[in-house]
């Protein structure tokens, strides 16, 4: 029983790190219909900037985190200004394959860097002594990363429903066409998901980091496993990321707790998700959350 | 007339100075992963590769001739190796550097068809084993024997009721899994229990496996992987406290300063199975080591790992068959295989960088047969046996 | 004949039949026989050399891949993300029948002769059809953003299953017999280098014929209907599901062909030739070389390929200005291959087949400007 | 009904909601073969649901829909084509990357009998299909009069134009149900004229029944052999124009617009 038990404590801990990756992925694609194939290089590329503040500048390992999430913010931005505005109006293809390329390029510029060849794990922050409850042990990082996952969540909750930004995203995640036309700008609203994006990344690489060490292909690695958390949740549902990513989370532990042993080789872990994935999507399409389209003809 | 007849002596002149030329330099080519998965390893290789060829000319290793190691990226992508090998054939290769396992076993059917012998990185036992094995040589024991190592010392040491029990933590590639069938054998003969063999990669958390291990009893754990994963489940064992009832070891890849630098305290008492010295030991070699790696201008990251090590015994060795080759006459792909199938007995070559001679000949395509075992203590990995071979491996995969 | 169709600038036919050919005039026609000689003489040119003809071989191969993903994500719309492991389906299929069917069965010594691999790169193709199929299967019920990722989702389940599958050597290296040419064994990269090129060169001409009557047959036209406007191909008869499933079966025998070309040619299969790296490069190549054109498969794969070395050369010049800690050609690589992708996307959508598309009515219409 | 032939299509107890609101309530009507017929409302009566249904676009949730015998709930809308349905659509949905032929020619799909094998040799049998169906296309070409535009890529076709390509493609399908979903909105009059007189021509050369959807009540008047009026998803009047036009329902639900009729 502790050991169920355990599995489902670190699988919530695992899954929070997946839905802070899905955060960013969900709400891209809610407001403009793009799938982010880039989203593993965000997060390598956060994780390394708090990893160059915090061992190369000397900052405060919190601190170099909020300057981090500041920068991303503007890296964003940017990718969404120079990569995806050109391709508003393009079909569908071609802005997926924007952020395949993207990608790319992402990883190439880390290559220019020193952070290219880096396996390195950040200072120790953190107690070693881990928390305890009873038989069941939490790592004081993966604690770490279910305190972030809810205080994104609490951040953008009160973005969607209060400011103005948030209720003019949400529009635009509901109808471009009407949105454009009562004057909210669109533009705006996708860089702002980007933004939004880059910065739940840089959050998820800072805990992976701390967990498992930097380096480059196993941060982007992270990013292809927020597919099965977001077809889970539904691609355009963010209570849908959340549920998702603990699911998948607690699914993968489960995976490795009892069905490595009868495979040889195990790993059922890395490979069960995406087992869920192709069965989802034979089943229930539209993921947990997600709104099925109606075709008007 | 007689202006044809001058242009077509300076031809013939220019063409015998050109093969003159060529004959002068030597090509050695290596093809490995600077990006890419493991570019953390190859890196430091391709700079050792580089570095020991400079050195070898600068210092005229090879009286007469100059070498030419072509280094390429292959980005871990054994199309880019197998492309890498054939522009390296063009360009007049001798002998050939490979890294990946992938890409080192793919080759095999090539180097044979092309005579033309290698030398890899990857110490994948299927690279020497038939068929197609004629120029296949490893520098270093393999993962295997390695692994066989490590689980003789277990069976040694055990000191418990009943069999020893084993977890084997493995990379999910032809790499990972290249020791995982002789280790099985060798645990039947060893009366050492292997409960379970866990290939992971990129796995977001070591958690469940380690409690799974844990309940099942498991008392040791050997890793054939890389050294992220391995520090990422040192750092998780440590965590949940199993520190003291597990013990955690590896073979060649899993260990080294990228370790510790990684792991931190949880990598205190990790064991360690290799063939290379420790840049820190200062024997012969390793003062040889520092020597070139600062003469290059290399990093003191760079000078202390051991895939720096690997890359220059790489170099070495084949520098070394070179110069016998040219001693003896011509350097060909046929005189370097010739020179480097009778580089054994008193012919045998001491590199100063593995712990013992490097030898090839009939039967014998491991280069410093030899290993260590290396333990983490307060912090600094130091020798704990004398360079020795496993005795259960030659039983459980005979080789010839 | 009043009109001489070998100069003609203008579409003169005279009755349906005629419309349907592929060429507007004799002289296009010509061009491309032209060309096609040009194709078989390459290996006669003095600069050809063992890694210009891996070069080349690859791109042949490479080019009967991506005539496939260029049917499933050019014709007919859908995103496939996992086209290596439909490669990589048809050379374990070509591997394994060879190893456990044909070696111990019919004997074949140290090589297999030429007409048992002309016998099994279609039955490796059905076989990765059979597979393109299954993963388009969920096609009748979704969009093709969902179904992208179900793509996506096969390649690394394929990875997967074969590091698990002792049958298939956990992805190791499984060794594939040499070709027996009329009584000679191809072996050696100078003598595999220009075999696989007529070899390959022969594939892709038959493969772009059977392509090309596919598009203007109706199977053809339905896939394009589905891309275009899925409900009205429905109304018209045509059922959406089954035409994406179809154009999946037939990305899968392309594939599946290349597979199989690609496993006798290094003489072994190794896993990570079909990754999903590589399924990325299809992508870009059927993207660079222009979506829904069958030109475009032909000239994505060799602007790729040839990208490679060039990036590599470039590299070597950079390197100079460059500190000696960084690897410029490492990092240039990846940079160049996604800058290139978004400048195409951005500036010509219809990739490199537009250029050729607007080279070829230049010369139409040569002497006259418009 | 009143000629005594049986009817070509009978909806009975047709009900369609969307989300607890109901489209269509208990929508029955008959349509003889031959005729033409339109169905009037105001926005949102539930007429265009009702060629989604009749077309398979959308499930009925009860009731039926009989084409010739054949029960078309529940069928896809490819499969009720091969029935013999047609359908052109109110906002323009052609193939809009190709040319006014293929998207003709795609029309014929299902009346070209060769297999992928002959299709992928193109000789012999899929070669005479593709011009024989040429040919029909050819036909409807003539008769929609769009010979200068043959070969026009659809996308670059003024609206007017693409109204026709649309109509044509319906009629290519060679139904004998075709249905129309205002097929001259947004029309100059005389290209209304132009449609007018398309739609008599396919009903006297071609005899397929026509269904319309059309707003302009002076033409549906003209040209109607039989009027349902459906409002909030009701079927509130049916039969001969000139009773439908003096039944109190109608002209309660078409309040100011009764100087029309």
């Amino acid at each position: 029983m502790t050991f169920f038990l355990q599995l489902i404590v670190t699988g919530v801990a695992v899954g929070s790190i997946y839905a802070l990756a899905a955060l960013g992925f969900v709400l891209i694609y809610k407001s403009s219909r793009v799938i982010n194939f880039a989203q593993g290089e965000l997060i390598a590329i956060g994780a390394f900037i708090t990893y160059g503040l915090t061992v190369w500048a000397g900052l405060n390992i919190w601190l170099s985190l909020a300057i981090a999430i500041g920068l991303m913010y503007l890296l964003g931005q940017g990718i969404e200004r120079v990569f995806l505005r050109p391709m508003i109006g393009e079909p569908i293809i071609s802005v997926i394959m924007v952020t395949i390329a993207l990608a790319s390029v992402l990883s190439g510029l880390v290559y220019f860097t020193p952070f290219g060849t880096l396996t390195a794990r950040f200072p120790s922050y953190l107690p070693d002594t881990p928390l305890r409850f009873g038989g069941i042990v939490l790592r004081w990082e993966h604690l770490v990363g279910i305190l972030l996952t809810v205080i994104f969540i609490s951040v953008l909750l009160w973005f969607f429903t209060r400011s103005t930004l948030g209720i003019a995203m949400r529009a635009v995640a509901d109808d471009q066409m009407a949105s454009l036309s009562v004057g909210v700008s669109i533009e705006k609203v996708f860089a702002l998901a980007w933004a939004a994006a880059a910065m739940s990344a840089t959050a998820a690489g800072f805990v992976v980091g701390s967990l498992y060490g930097l380096e480059l292909a196993g941060l982007i690695a992270i990013g292809l496993r927020v597919f099965p958390v977001v077809i889970l949740g539904g691609l355009d549902s963010i209570a849908g990321a959340i549920v998702g990513g603990i699911t998948i989370g607690i699914l993968e532990q489960l995976a490795s707790g009892y069905l490595d042993q009868y495979v040889p080789g195990g790993g059922t872990g890395e490979v069960f998700p995406f087992v869920i994935l192709i069965v989802l999507l034979l089943f229930k399409p539209y993921g947990l959350f997600g709104t099925k389209e109606i075709e008007r003809v | 007339m007689k202006l044809y007849i001058r242009l077509f002596f300076s031809l013939v002149v220019f063409a015998l100075l050109g093969l003159g030329l060529a004959q002068q330099e030597i090509v050695f080519g290596w093809s490995g992963a600077v990006t890419g998965p493991t570019s953390d390893a190859g890196r430091f290789v391709l700079q050792a590769i580089d570095d020991y060829c400079r050195y070898a000319n600068e210092e005229q290793l090879i009286p007469g001739y100059t070498v030419n190691c072509i280094t390429r990226d292959d980005q871990y992508n054994n199309d880019n190796t197998l492309r890498n090998f054939e522009a390296y054939l063009d360009e007049g290769m001798v002998a050939f550097i490979g890294y990946s396992t992938g890409g080192t076993l793919q080759l095999k059917v090539n180097a044979l068809e092309e005579e033309i012998p290698v030398i890899g990185s990857s110490l994948h036992i299927g690279v020497i084993d038939p068929p197609d094995n004629d120029f296949m040589f490893l520098p270093i024991s393999s993962y295997s024997e390695q692994v066989l190592a490590l689980l003789e010392w277990i069976a040694d040491n055990y000191q418990g009721e009943g069999a020893p029990k084993v977890a084997i933590i493995s990379h999910p590639s032809a790499f990972g899994r290249a020791p995982v069938e002789d280790a099985r054998n060798a645990a039947e003969l060893l009366g050492v229990e292997i409960v379970e063999v866990q290939e992971t990669g990129e796995g977001l958390d070591y958690t469940a496996m380690l409690q799974r291990w844990s309940a099942a009893g498991v008392q040791y754990v050997i890793g054939q992987n890389v050294q992220s994963p391995i520090a990422a489940m040192l750092n998780a064992a440590q965590a949940l406290g199993l520190k003291d009832s597990m013990t955690f070891m590896g073979a060649h890849y899993t260990g080294g300063e990228t370790l510790t630098n990684l792991a931190g305290d949880a990598a205190e008492g990790f064991l360690w199975a290799t063939s290379y010295y420790l840049e820190s030991e200062g024997t012969p070699g390793m003062v040889l080591q520092r020597e070139i790696g600062e003469r290059y201008g290399r990093s003191e990251e760079t000078i202390t790992d051991t895939n720096y090590t690997t890359g220059l015994l790489q170099a070495a060795i084949y520098v070394e068959v070179a110069r016998r080759a040219a001693a003896a006459g011509e350097v060909s792909s046929q005189s370097i295989y010739e020179a480097l199938m009778s580089m054994n007995g008193v012919n045998a070559f001491d590199s100063g960088f593995g712990v013992g001679p490097v030898s090839f000949g009939e039967g014998d395509r491991v280069g410093v047969d030899a290993m260590r075992l290396i333990q983490v203590q307060d912090g600094e990995w130091q020798p704990i046996t004398e360079p020795y071979n496993s005795r259960t491996f030659p039983q459980v995969h005979p080789l010839n | 004949m009043a009109v001489n169709r070998w100069i003609q600038s203008g579409n003169y036919r005279r009755n349906y039949k005629e419309d349907q050919t592929i060429f507007a005039t004799f002289s296009e026609q010509a061009s491309l026989v032209v060309l096609i000689i040009l194709l078989f003489l390459v290996p006669y040119a003095p600069f050809m050399s063992r890694s210009l003809f891996r070069l080349f071989d690859l791109v042949l191969i490479y080019t009967v891949a991506v005539m496939g993903l260029n049917i499933v994500t050019g014709f007919a719309g859908q995103i496939s993300i996992g086209h290596a492991a439909f490669m990589g389906v048809g050379a374990y299929a070509a591997a394994t029948i060879t190893r456990d069917l044909a070696v111990p069965l019919l004997g074949f010594a140290d090589a297999v002769p030429f007409w048992y691999v002309l016998l099994l790169l279609p039955v490796s193709g059905l076989i990765a059809a059979t597979a393109g199929a299954f993963v388009g299967l969920p096609s009748f019920r979704l969009k093709h953003l969902y179904l992208a990722i179900a793509t996506l989702a096969f390649q690394i389940i394929f990875t997967w299953s074969v590091g698990h599958t002792p049958w298939l050597k956990q992805g190791g290296s499984i060794r594939v017999p040499r070709v027996e040419f009329f009584g000679e064994i191809i072996r050696g990269s100078s003598a595999i280098g220009p075999f696989f090129y007529y070899f390959g060169l022969v594939v892709v001409i038959v493969m772009a014929l059977a392509f090309r009557n596919l598009l203007r047959s109706k199977f053809g036209r339905a896939l394009v209907a589905v891309r275009d406007n899925d409900r009205a191909a429905d109304a018209m008869g045509i059922n959406p599901g089954a035409t994406k499933v179809m154009a999946f079966a037939i990305g899968g025998f392309y594939a599946g062909v290349a597979g199989a070309l690609l496993a006798f040619y290094n003489g072994s299969v190794i896993v990570e030739s079909f990754s999903l790296a590589i399924s990325i490069d299809f992508l870009a190549m059927a993207i660079i070389g222009g979506l829904g054109t069958l030109v475009g498969s032909l000239i994505g794969p060799v602007f790729l390929q040839f990208l490679d070395p060039w990036v590599e050369q470039l590299a070597d010049l950079v390197q100079w200005v460059m500190p000696s800690t960084i690897d410029v050609g490492t990092a240039m690589r990846p940079s160049v291959f996604g800058i290139i992708i978004v400048l195409f996307l951005i500036f010509e959508p219809r990739g490199l087949a537009n250029w050729w598309r607007l080279l070829r009515q230049y010369f139409k219409r040569w002497p006259f400007k418009f | 009904m009143y000629s005594g032939v049986p009817p070509q299509l009978v909806v009975t107890d047709l009900t369609l909601s969307f989300g607890g609101l109901n489209a269509l309530s208990n929508v029955s009507l008959e349509i003889e073969p031959g005729s033409i017929t339109s169905i009037i409302g105001p926005n949102g009566a539930g007429k265009t649901s009702l060629l989604n249904c009749i077309s398979g676009f959308y499930r009925a949730n009860s009731g039926s829909i009989k084409f010739e015998g054949h029960e078309l709930v529940g069928a896809s809308p490819h499969q009720i084509s091969k029935l013999g349905v047609a359908r052109a659509f109110q906002n323009i949905e052609l193939f809009s990357g190709l040319s006014v032929l293929d998207n003709l020619m795609l029309a014929r799909h299902s009346h070209l009998k060769y297999s992928f094998w002959e299709a992928l040799l193109f000789y012999g049998r899929s070669q005479k299909q593709e011009i024989k169906n040429r040919e029909y296309v050819e036909q409807i070409i003539d008769f929609m009069e769009l010979e200068p535009v043959r070969k026009a890529v659809v996308g670059e076709l003024a609206y007017g134009v693409r109204k026709r390509v649309e109509m044509a493609r319906a009629l290519t399908l060679g139904p004998r149900l075709l249905l129309l979903d205002e097929p001259m909105a947004g029309m100059t009059l005389g290209e209304k004229e132009d449609i007018v007189r398309f739609i008599l021509d396919i009903k006297a050369e071609r005899g397929t029944t026509v269904v319309l959807i059309e707003h302009d009540l002076g033409v549906v008047m003209d040209i109607s052999d039989q009027v349902y009026v459906l409002d909030f998803g009701q079927r509130i009047a049916g039969g001969p124009p000139e009773l439908v036009a003096q039944n109190p329902a109608v002209i309660e639900a078409y309040v100011g617009e009764e100087a029309v009729l």
